[in-house]
């Protein structure tokens, strides 16, 4: 039962090792990352298979609300199976620099699978600083000008960001005197006052730089584009759905019904604007992608909005749909770089990739066999049955984005298969990796497109666990287990 | 010009035999008195003899009381008026619309200058005699006829048809060579009209021995061909 | 039902012979009337049959087509049929079996005709002749249209017999024109244009278009359309007849309404020049259709 | 008009050197001028004197001097004085050059004179042929063309006492029946 | 395996094969067997049309709670049966003669007959949907699937395809809206609910509903604020492609309206509902849409100089009629509506395919460029002959019923304004197709056109099938107003009384057979008295009347650009293309918000405005 605290030691000690065994032998480096994340998946998904209820380890034997405790329910699990699996498939497999990303990316994994699975506040803090350091690491490893002025940009930003989320954790300490979630829920009527919401805010301010909340999503244009393909793949598919857990996590242990979730809804609703207005106007496809995720994570930031089971059910399936096909499309941006109007006529020179391209945009728009449409119709099924003006605007705001959202994407499409004229590229042609990746995904996303009704009902129970604030409760509190290191399975 | 072309043009047209059954011959007065009783005048004023016809159409002497009234195009026209002096360049266009009637039509030269070129008689650029270019039915004589003269004219070109003597148009189809050598010694050897003249004898058998000739041959060496267009799938 | 049958049929043989008839008749009239008016003698009495049998009697003749052909084959046609719809005193042909709006597009079908055969003439005069001919159409037919529902909408049904049947059963005052007198004007109006007379003749216009889709017509082309045009009198008059002055009682007095109210048109017509055709649609837009919908209004409550 | 105006124009003119100048009346000058003085007078005219306006040239048949006689009609809306300049051209070459550049109009009169007199006018923009386009006769308003006998070559004349004219003789001749007799309807 | 699911499962094997198969050359002629064979088992649930029970699909899934089922009652068949009569009648044009050229000129006959395939199986699984979800999803695949047909021809026809998809979605949105709206009155998509449900709604969710699933389903229509996509998004489509969506693409809008606003919501609610300040009531607003959106179409199609451009903007008016009928809500109005959906269908597909039949020949469909081909294609122009008189509504062709049936309606139920509109529609309509025919077939025959000949017998069949099937429900209109009877009971609404003739009534019937047959009877006596004359002789076209004018062949003698320009001279001001200048300005505004947006994301000082706001809040928040 102890062994899923491997998944973050095992990682971060394969991290600081590389080095070491580096010198020793390039090959053997080369092998220890990928055998770290099968390891990671290995014991993540046993934990998966097996559990039928929350279970909350307290580690270093000393009992919750003092130590420090994880939470592992299906969806903090399910996370945890899902951070190493995407590793895995966007793993540098070519890469000939040298160990330094690997590192980074190994320090990536470990830190986010503890940020997923730890249930102490401060915990998830420290986390989420581990997780932010080795992205800086790996936005700028493309190595030039534009990429290391973005990266600072995001480091400033990110910077400010912790030190709001301290604050915000700091105020939550003074108001209720624990960091542990469970414990922070038990006495949440004492953050019910203008100074707990502050301190949401705050938290949700500084955890937002990641998740791309609207006001400190400044950096994600300038870091997608000039990061690799790879990079913001992993950063606008996984990462920022692990910061939106965190807030969502915090908010229903601590402010189930409060005007939080209002502060969230106006948050999302104005990345949804903010986001799909610039995508229409961009002018190359990663800046496109990029404002496009802004857009759909202020939808998965609406969806997670919605009070009780039905937000969460929605913001699971908007968030999974999403980290599902942005990864893959912005793989497809490795030789498609440059302008748009560059790219006419690309679908002669990479046929596969046009129709991927394709798939993956009818699904992001919701167009009805694909799974995006039933997540966006959980979605507004979800907004109406929450009876208020606000989510109302929200479902208005909603439909005229994926308009928007249609018109720019089928735009590019048309551009795609239009007859190749004079300053159309020449090597629009996708490497194999790229495509073998996003052919990938695409069948997984064609898989879930028919097994849509047991998917469904697994999400489903997943979101009431995980929406089930009494549950979180007693678990970590009532019947804590102290991991025995010995005992290990 | 020898005079033999002269007299093979008989020059007051014999009347067409009788039909043999009598029904034929009523239905044949019948339509000959409607003919007479209502003649479409084309009011082609080639010359100053045209200020002479509205007089004869209005109030005053009301040439629809005998049934005629004016019509614009020679397709729906019987009489072909001309009126006045017909220089070369305006014969070709009298030929042209003369071609471009139905007949039964009549040609009513008015004006001594369609007679024998009248006051323009020595002037290189008229044309002389009339009737040497289309079978003239009736001339009115007068350096601008008054309009009773043009209604008697009329009167007694309604008199010939009733009585079936004015056939003259025939004589266009019989003697289309005599007709077409005059007109190619003016205008050349190149000239040439729209209308197959020549497939329309055929088509209403009016093909006279003096159809054909010389001057025909050299109609149809020159001529474009100008078969209609038949509907084919 | 089998002698019914035959008796429509007889009607509507009968029908269209009767109308040639009064149509010639109508010619006349008008000719006489606008010689009247201009001091001259005037046609004699038979010189519209003298016309068409002349027309008929043309030896030579030349046609651009079978489309041609076709095109005055509709165009008489057409008017034929449309005699059958109109009821007469003691025939009433198939009028039940369409309304007033069948006859209102049946008498399309021979400008439609006459449309098509001009076109295959390939002649501009012509073919400007029909565009305009259909533009009149496009302004004469909205006025006529509009008291056409007014009729219907007071009378409760579009069956011509019944219509007549109604007028006929309380005498004058039953009649459509003393209940509704601002519609009879408007119909008037538009039955005036309809006739393509003088100051609507922007068709036929002589001068500029060499008598319009009538160029290229000659002979028993001609011919067609002279009997078309007495077929377009009878059938304007009797439809005016029927919808606000009773229809018909017996033939004397119905002779009578159908020449009177042929003779208002006919004397308007030979006192004005003609209009442009945009003028000619202002005109028609502005006034029968304010008086038509004014009539409207009324009928409505 | 006034005398001033005349007096003005008299001195102007004389810088055409050989011109005699005589004033038919007031408002019409006749200028005589050598041939290839033409064009330097008609210019000088055109931009010192107002003569916007050539009327008409028209071309007289001296054929006893075997010579033609060009006259340029100019016309000015200030002086209002008719100028008509009269040149000789010798008729058997019958070339002259045309004054189209200075006068626009002056090709339709070249053009004309060429089909009637057979006179070629240099630089003129179109001498084919300009109405008589069935003629191909030599040109008719030559003194030396005798139109008379050309139409007695190539035309036939009406016979006079044709048997039908005989015929209505016999029935008394021209107009037999009295108006009203003829009067058909009512 | 109830009839359905063959049916279903054919198209399907349709849309495969012709997905598999685009290479090989002969895939026209399978895809042809195919949709006579779907036609076939179509037929065979026949039934349907004549009163017969609802038929289920025996597949149907319940996805995240919501059952998904499919059923075909006798209003889906018989627009299922218009659909697929217009893509046989399509693709059977394409197989032949014209595919082949298509391909040597670089076009893939076999993607069009894949993308028609595919348009049928999404329009078959809209008109069976059995709640509303599915009718959603059917909606949803119908308006990406034509999107395929329009973008196939590439250059300027995926500018169109592009705008044309912004407006689908934008509908499509709306009526996911009122989904979500109907959710959360009843908590389910079923049919049943929302009918049990309605009468009890209040004015506001009716009017709000009704305006969102009008704008949804309007927009396919063609309705008039949003028809700026439709006519040059047909127009731009391969051949028979335009024939098959201008026939019955749009109509599918007017099948969900039916269904969802007629049948589920009821018509009786829309007329009581009165719109302030005016004497109109929300079912007077949608039938002047309506008719207003017959009148600006079809006086936009005056105006064309490209044929098949005039004739997309006419499938735009004549949508108004359908609609028109069917909101008087009298038996013949929604009978008029209904039936002018099948004729409509017929003469549009027919005046289509032979236009194509014309560029087939002369490379061309510019109205100023062609003429006088009557001598050439004479059975091209018989069938533009006879749609043409089926468009205009004139007797003896099936347009002329369906109008009838409207007239007399709007007559009787005493719309004086609504009448005229409508007739105003059809004069104009008169004058358009006369132009169209004469600029086409009528006058004189260009030199470049005088070796064109008929075009090859497997273009030909089709269009002579279509035009007869217009001649013939012209003559005997009853045969369809059997089927639109048993779609009127399905549809909840007083079935029309009719004879195989027409109606029987005393406000006035109609009895086709003995009016068309008087008619040829008339055209006899025409005849008879035609040829009682003269034999006339056939002369050339240059021998032609001209003021004694020689015609050369080198001067054109001939009038077609600006045809009407007495009209155009008086109504030419009022095209100003207002609706144009709106959609540019809607543009404008996205695109101004879009670079508000973009800013904020290139300004260089985020951390200064984000320490801004924070002091800001926390200021609110704490003090």
């Amino acid at each position: 039962m102890n062994n899923i605290a491997f998944n973050i030691a095992l990682p971060l000690l394969a991290a600081f090792l590389l080095p070491v065994i580096h010198n020793g032998s390039a090959k053997a480096s080369r092998l220890v990352g990928p055998f770290v994340l099968l390891a990671m998946c290995w014991f993540a998904a046993a934990y998966f298979i097996f559990i039928e209820h929350p279970v909350a380890l307290a580690l270093g034997g000393f009992l919750p609300p003092l130590g420090i405790s994880f939470h592992l329910d299906q969806l903090s699990l399910l996370m945890a199976v899902i951070i190493p699996l995407m590793l895995l498939l966007l793993w540098p497999y070519t890469n000939r620099e040298g160990f330094r990303e690997e590192a980074l990316l190994l320090l990536l994994a470990g830190a986010s699978s503890g940020m997923a699975l730890s249930g102490d506040l401060f915990n998830i803090y420290v986390f989420y600083e581990l997780l932010s350091v080795a992205s800086f690491g790996l936005a700028a490893s493309t190595h030039n000008g534009a990429a290391f002025a973005a990266t600072f940009r995001y480091l400033v930003i990110s910077g400010l960001g912790t030190v709001l989320a301290l604050t915000g954790i700091g105020l939550i300490y003074t108001q209720t005197g624990t960091l542990n979630l469970a414990h922070i829920g038990q006495l949440a009527a004492q953050l019910d006052n203008n100074v707990g919401l502050a301190a949401f805010a705050l938290i949700v301010l500084g955890i937002g730089v990641k998740a791309e909340i609207f006001p400190v999503n400044g950096w994600v244009p300038e870091v997608y584009a000039t990061a690799k393909p790879r990079i913001s793949a992993l950063l606008a598919g996984l990462i920022s759905k692990l910061a939106v857990l965190a807030i969502v996590r915090l908010l229903v242990v601590a402010y189930a019904d409060t005007d939080a979730l209002s502060l969230l809804l106006v948050l999302g609703i104005l990345g949804i604007i903010w986001g799909e207005l610039s995508a229409w106007r961009a002018k190359d496809l990663k800046r496109m992608f990029a404002f496009s995720s802004i857009g759909q994570l202020g939808m998965v930031l609406v969806a997670f909005s919605i009070p009780g089971e039905a937000g969460m059910f929605a913001g699971l399936a908007m968030m999974l749909h999403h980290l599902l096909v942005k990864p893959a499309l912005f793989m497809l941006t490795e030789n498609w770089s440059g302008s748009i109007s560059s790219l006419t006529g690309a679908a002669r020179q990479s046929p596969l990739g046009a129709a991927l391209f394709i798939l993956f945009a009818l699904s992001l728009i919701g167009v009805p066999p694909f799974p995006g449409f039933w997540a966006k119709l959980i979605m507004v099924t979800g907004l109406v049955g929450a009876d208020d003006s606000l989510y109302l605007l929200a479902l208005g705001i909603l439909l005229t984005a994926t308009v928007i959202e249609a018109n720019y994407l089928i735009r590019c499409a048309i551009q795609l298969y239009a007859p190749a004229d004079e300053n159309s590229s020449q090597s629009a042609k996708h490497g194999r990796l790229t495509l073998s990746i996003s052919s990938a995904l695409g069948v997984v996303l064609i898989i879930s497109l028919f097994s849509i009704t047991p998917l469904g009902n697994k999400l489903y129970q997943i979101a009431a666990e995980a929406s089930n604030r009494s549950l979180y409760i007693n678990t970590t509190l009532s019947n804590a287990q102290v991991p025995a290191l010995r005992k290990i399975q | 010009m020898k005079s033999t072309d002269l007299d093979r043009i008989e020059v007051n047209p014999k009347t067409m035999p009788k039909r043999t059954n009598p029904l034929a011959n009523v239905f044949d007065d019948l339509v000959r008195f409607c003919r007479s009783r209502s003649m479409f005048m084309l009011h082609y004023c080639t010359g100053c003899g045209a200020i002479e016809l509205p007089p004869a159409m209005t109030s005053r002497f009301d040439m629809e009381r005998l049934g005629i009234q004016p019509m614009v195009t020679p397709r729906q026209a019987d009489i072909l008026l001309i009126t006045g002096y017909v220089s070369i360049k305006t014969l070709k266009r009298v030929i042209l619309t003369y071609e471009q009637m139905g007949s039964p039509k009549y040609v009513i030269g008015i004006c001594s200058c369609t007679v024998n070129g009248g006051m323009y008689w020595q002037s290189y650029a008229t044309a002389k005699k009339l009737d040497e270019y289309m079978p003239v039915d009736l001339y009115i004589a007068g350096c601008m006829p008054r309009p009773e003269a043009v209604i008697e004219g009329l009167q007694q070109l309604m008199d010939k048809i009733k009585n079936d003597q004015a056939n003259s148009w025939k004589q266009y189809y019989e003697n289309y060579d005599y007709y077409l050598g005059n007109q190619q010694k003016l205008f050349g050897n190149n000239w040439q009209t729209p209308t197959d003249v020549i497939g329309e004898a055929e088509i209403y058998r009016l093909m006279g021995p003096q159809t054909l000739g010389e001057h025909t041959k050299i109609l149809q060496q020159v001529q474009k061909p100008m078969e209609p267009l038949e509907m084919k799938l | 039902m089998a002698n019914s049958i035959l008796l429509t049929i007889l009607e509507v043989i009968l029908m269209p012979l009767v109308a040639f008839i009064v149509g010639l008749f109508m010619v006349l009239m008008m000719r006489k009337l606008a010689a009247k008016l201009q001091r001259r003698v005037g046609p004699p009495l038979f010189q519209p049959l003298y016309d068409i049998v002349k027309l008929y009697g043309k030896q030579t003749q030349i046609s651009h087509g079978l489309i041609h052909d076709i095109g005055i084959i509709m165009a008489v046609g057409g008017y034929v049929a449309a005699e059958a719809l109109l009821p007469v005193p003691g025939m009433d042909g198939i009028a039940a079996k369409g309304g007033l709006v069948t006859l209102a597009y049946l008498m399309m079908v021979p400008s439609l005709g006459l449309a098509l055969g001009v076109g295959q003439c390939a002649n501009p005069n012509g073919s400007i002749g029909i565009s305009r001919a259909l533009t009149a159409m496009l302004a004469y037919d909205i006025p006529f249209i509009i008291v056409i529902f007014g009729v219907a909408y007071h009378f409760g049904s579009t069956n011509l017999v019944s219509i007549i049947a109604t007028q006929q059963a309380e005498g004058i005052a039953g009649w459509g024109i003393s209940e509704m007198p601002i519609l009879a004007i408007a119909g008037l109006f538009a039955l005036h244009a309809s006739l393509g007379k003088q100051p609507f003749e922007i068709y036929i216009a002589p001068a500029e278009i060499a008598t319009g889709p009538m160029v290229e017509m000659g002979g028993k082309f001609l011919g067609g359309l002279f009997v078309m045009q007495t077929f377009q009198l009878y059938t304007a008059s009797v439809l005016y007849v029927s919808l606000f002055l009773g229809g018909g009682e017996n033939w004397v007095t119905f002779l009578i309404k159908c020449f009177a109210v042929l003779a208002i048109p006919v004397l308007i017509a030979y006192l004005f020049p003609r209009y442009r055709t945009e003028d000619l649609i202002r005109l028609v837009w502005k006034w029968p259709v304010m008086l038509a919908l004014l009539g409207v209004a009324f009928v409505m409550n | 008009m006034n005398s001033a105006q005349s007096q003005s124009l008299n001195v102007l003119l004389q810088e055409i050197e050989g011109i005699q100048l005589t004033h038919q009346n007031q408002r019409r000058l006749r200028a005589d001028i050598s041939a290839d003085a033409l064009p330097a007078l008609l210019a000088l005219l055109r931009g010192r004197a107002g003569y916007v306006h050539l009327s008409a040239i028209s071309c007289v048949d001296w054929i006893e001097d075997d010579q033609f006689e060009l006259v340029y009609h100019l016309w000015s809306y200030e002086t209002s004085i008719l100028i008509s300049a009269h040149i000789r051209v010798a008729r058997d070459p019958g070339i002259y050059l045309s004054v189209f550049d200075i006068y626009t109009p002056a090709a339709f009169f070249e053009r004309d004179i060429h089909e009637m007199f057979g006179l070629y006018f240099e630089g003129s923009p179109d001498m084919s042929k300009f109405i008589l386009t069935e003629w191909d006769g030599p040109p008719p308003m030559r003194k030396d063309f005798d139109s008379e006998q050309w139409v007695m070559d190539n035309f036939t004349w009406q016979d006079y006492h044709p048997d039908w004219l005989k015929q209505i003789e016999q029935q008394g001749g021209g107009v037999v029946k009295s108006a009203d007799s003829s009067r058909k309807s009512s | 395996m109830s009839m359905l699911d063959t049916l279903l499962l054919i198209s399907l094997l349709t849309v495969l094969l012709t997905g598999l198969g685009q290479r090989v050359t002969f895939i026209g002629w399978i895809a042809t067997l195919l949709l006579t064979a779907q036609l076939l088992t179509l037929l065979l649930m026949g039934k349907l049309g004549y009163g017969g029970e609802i038929i289920d699909a025996s597949f149907g899934f319940s996805i995240l709670g919501q059952p998904l089922n499919w059923r075909y009652d006798a209003l889906s068949w018989f627009f299922a049966l218009i659909t697929i009569g217009s893509a046989l009648a399509g693709s059977a044009f394409a197989a032949g003669a014209w595919g082949d050229q298509y391909r040597k000129e670089g076009g893939n006959p076999g993607l069009l007959q894949f993308s028609i395939a595919l348009n049928v199986l999404a329009m078959l699984l809209l008109l069976g949907s059995g709640d509303l979800l599915s009718l959603f999803i059917g909606w949803e695949l119908v308006s990406w699937a034509s999107l395929l047909l329009m973008v196939i021809a590439g250059g300027r026809a995926s500018e169109f395809g592009m705008r044309y998809i912004v407006y689908a979605t934008a509908g499509a949105m709306a009526v996911l809206a009122g989904l979500a709206i109907i959710f959360q009155l009843t908590g389910s998509f079923a049919y049943d609910d929302l009918a049990a449900v309605a009468p009890a709604l209040n004015t506001l969710q009716i009017v709000t509903l009704t305006l969102l699933f009008f704008f949804g389903f309007g927009i396919k229509m063609g309705l008039l604020p949003f028809h700026l996509w439709q006519a040059d998004a047909y127009a731009e489509t391969p051949g028979p492609g335009t024939a098959f969506l201008g026939a019955i693409s749009s109509r599918m809008g007017l099948y969900a309206i039916l269904v969802v606003i007629i049948q589920l919501i009821g018509l009786v609610r829309l007329i009581e509902i009165e719109i302030p300040y005016s004497f109109l009531s929300l079912r007077d607003l949608l039938m002047w849409v309506a008719a207003i959106s017959i009148i600006i179409p079809t006086f936009i199609a005056l105006r064309q100089s490209d044929a098949r451009r005039l004739l997309a903007w006419h499938g735009i008016g004549q949508g108004g009629y359908m609609l028109i009928g069917l909101l008087v809500l009298d038996p013949y109005g929604s009978a008029g509506g209904l039936m002018h959906v099948f004729n409509h269908a017929t003469y549009q597909a027919a005046l289509f395919l032979s236009v194509s039949a014309v560029i087939y020949r002369t490379r061309t469909s510019d109205l100023n460029r062609l003429g006088g081909l009557v001598t050439r294609m004479p059975l091209s122009f018989l069938v533009m002959l006879i749609g043409i008189i089926g468009l205009a509504g004139i007797p003896p062709m099936n347009g002329f019923v369906s109008k009838w049936l409207v007239y007399r309606s709007l007559i009787i139920e005493g719309m004086p304004l609504l009448f005229v509109a409508s007739v105003i529609g059809t004069l104009g309509t008169i004058l358009s197709v006369y132009k169209l025919i004469h600029n086409t077939f009528l006058g004189q025959l260009r030199l470049e056109h005088e070796h064109i000949r008929e075009v090859p017998l497997s273009m030909t069949i089709p269009m002579l099938v279509l035009s007869a099937i217009v001649f013939i429900t012209g003559f005997m209109p009853g045969l369809v107003l059997d089927w639109v009877g048993s779609a009127q009971v399905a549809l909840g609404m007083p079935q029309l009384a009719h004879t195989l003739g027409g109606v029987e009534s005393t406000q006035g019937s109609l009895d086709m057979i003995w009016v068309c047959s008087v008619l040829f009877g008339g055209f006899a006596v025409g005849a008879l008295l035609f040829y009682s004359g003269n034999k006339a002789k056939r002369v050339h076209q240059l021998d032609n009347y001209a003021g004694g004018h020689f015609l050369t062949a080198d001067v054109r003698y001939h009038y077609s650009d600006n045809f009407y320009a007495g009209l155009m001279h008086h109504i030419g001001s009022w095209y100003r293309g207002s609706f144009l200048w709106l959609e540019s300005s809607l543009i404008s505004v996205v695109s101004s918000l879009s670079g508000g947006a973009q800013l904020l994301y290139n300004s260089f000082h985020p951390a200064l405005y984000l320490l801004m706001a924070i002091t800001l809040s926390l200021y609110f928040f704490i003090g």
